[in-house]
């Protein structure tokens, strides 16, 4: 199992976000064998004695530097920061939670306009319009993107929505009658 | 309980029913309205009547919120039950939202703290990893022709071109016919021109001008000069 | 002692390479400390459960994958500096030759499009691009790296460079003409 451990370690270190499948097919190793050791490696990590640590973000696996060594990180390497308002982030997460939505959609939730907003957030690519020709009138949908899920680093939306429903300390006989959004 | 609250505290009628809500340890979705009517009428008296906009919302939630105590007291109809279940329903939307929202922005700010990070290659072989043998070989043998000969070596910026160079080595290959690589790289005056005079070579055997005799010679192809 | 093994791992990983006095200028540790650390994190990734290692390359102290993983990690390295092509060589020789210089300069040059050459170059590690703040629209300019000099066996051209500025023979402003290396 060590050799195992090794192996996805040079793999993810030396690769630039692997995925489980990308693992598996490098390593010759079945799906459960990549996934236990992906446990073994982030529980490694995890510890304090290392800097760094392994993520999954948008389905790849790569490591960062950990958050607290932020300021240590940041005298060799830079990284462009994009600021995001508060209005922003509301409007991402409305969309977040609940894509695919209309503008219209969007406003409703909101209570408020928020065109200026959409804009933003599409020109720093954390969200894009597309179009549902099935539905009537053509109407353009917001989704967040690729581009989000790696701002945000994690895997994938379930990520957050699960961790939200945790958070809003509803019963679980409750949380299932709550109208899911599609 | 401090109760004067400015309206800024809370952004929205909602904010402050999720606030209450979550102070009566309330479930959002199983919402008593009658129980917390009172203080929230008690906020918003206490707020600062400056922003209309904003305390006309907190009024009109406290003026449905009185109604339907009231209603539900003296006869807690189906419709008026169905009224409670609406609003419910619309404040726990608006939690999950929040919830959303601070999670994002936490995700978000935590994440740009972190860098990402990619580990060179076992290095011992990292040295094999390099440009073609015969480039290599070339490149050592310029080095120490420049050694030994102790040139002055001047960086001029416009010197050559790669189209100059390209005429330059193509007349020196056709006046001699052929020609050792090793001949035409010393044509260079550094390092770096010497780059591009073995780049010009390689262009010149793709162009099918001149061929490769040996490994270190190489001959004006006759059939492209006719 | 914990924390300084994280720190020392967090910034050699996302470091290019850095010396004992780097270390310490960046932690604000004494050179013992590092030292001691340093050895930690050796010991540490030694172990057979891990596939990359602490090295240190004529003073520099860098993370490698282990030689035994070699032929499982060059298996992702898709972009080999071995498979360059004429074209990619000629863009190369363009750049190595009049660096810094924009896309379009080195098309001028060229005569061609050559984007998808400056790609791959950049890919294999050949290039690299900076902006130039100071100049007009931010351009872009491509540089070759420290990689690109190894893959020609030059170590270093800080050798060049010296020559130039010794030689007294050369003015002043012919000097302000070598382009510097960053």
């Amino acid at each position: 199992m060590k050799h195992i451990m090794a192996e996805v370690e040079a793999l993810i270190m030396s690769g630039h976000g692997l995925t489980v499948q990308d693992l598996m097919k490098l390593s010759g190793r079945n799906r459960n064998e990549i996934l236990e050791t992906l446990d073994q490696i982030e529980e490694e990590y995890s510890h304090e004695n290392h800097g760094v640590e392994l993520k999954n973000v948008a389905g790849k696996y790569s490591f960062f530097t950990k958050a607290e060594y932020f300021d240590l990180v940041s005298k060799i390497r830079k990284k462009s920061v994009s600021d995001i308002t508060n209005s922003q982030m509301q409007v991402l997460a409305i969309i977040a939670y609940n894509q695919p939505l209309t503008l219209k959609e969007i406003e409703k939730f909101r209570g408020s306009a928020c065109t200026n907003q959409v804009k933003e957030l599409i020109s720093m690519g954390l969200i894009r319009r597309k179009r549902d020709k099935a539905k009537k009138g053509n109407p353009y949908f917001y989704v967040t993107t690729e581009n989000f899920l790696k701002a945000l680093g994690i895997s994938d939306l379930s990520d957050l929505k699960e961790e939200v429903v945790e958070n809003t300390e509803i019963p679980e006989n409750v949380r299932r009658d709550v109208p899911q959004e599609s | 309980m401090d109760i004067n609250f400015h309206s800024g505290n809370f952004e929205g009628s909602f904010d402050l029913l999720l606030f209450l809500v979550k102070k009566h340890k309330m479930n959002p979705l199983e919402l008593r309205i009658s129980e917390i009517t009172d203080e929230f009428v008690e906020y918003v008296e206490g707020m600062d009547k400056v922003d209309i906009e904003t305390t006309s919302d907190f009024i009109l939630m406290a003026s449905t919120l009185m109604e339907i105590k009231s209603r539900m007291i003296l006869n807690p109809s189906r419709e008026v039950i169905e009224k409670q279940e609406e609003i419910a329903k619309q404040l726990y939307e608006y939690s999950l939202l929040k919830e959303t929202t601070e999670k994002v922005e936490n995700l978000y700010d935590l994440h740009m703290k972190e860098f990402d990070i990619s580990i060179v290659p076992s290095f011992s072989r990292e040295i094999n990893d390099s440009l073609p043998s015969v480039f290599m070989k070339i490149i050592n043998t310029v080095k120490q022709e420049m050694n030994l000969r102790k040139r002055v070596y001047r960086i001029t910026k416009d010197l050559y071109s790669f189209s100059k160079k390209i005429e330059m080595v193509k007349s020196l290959i056709l006046k001699s016919k052929r020609m050792r690589i090793r001949d035409i790289i010393e044509t260079s005056d550094d390092k770096l021109e010497a780059v591009v005079t073995f780049v010009t070579i390689l262009e010149l055997l793709r162009l099918n001008f001149i061929l490769i005799d040996s490994e270190e010679t190489v001959v004006i192809n006759e059939a492209y000069h006719g």
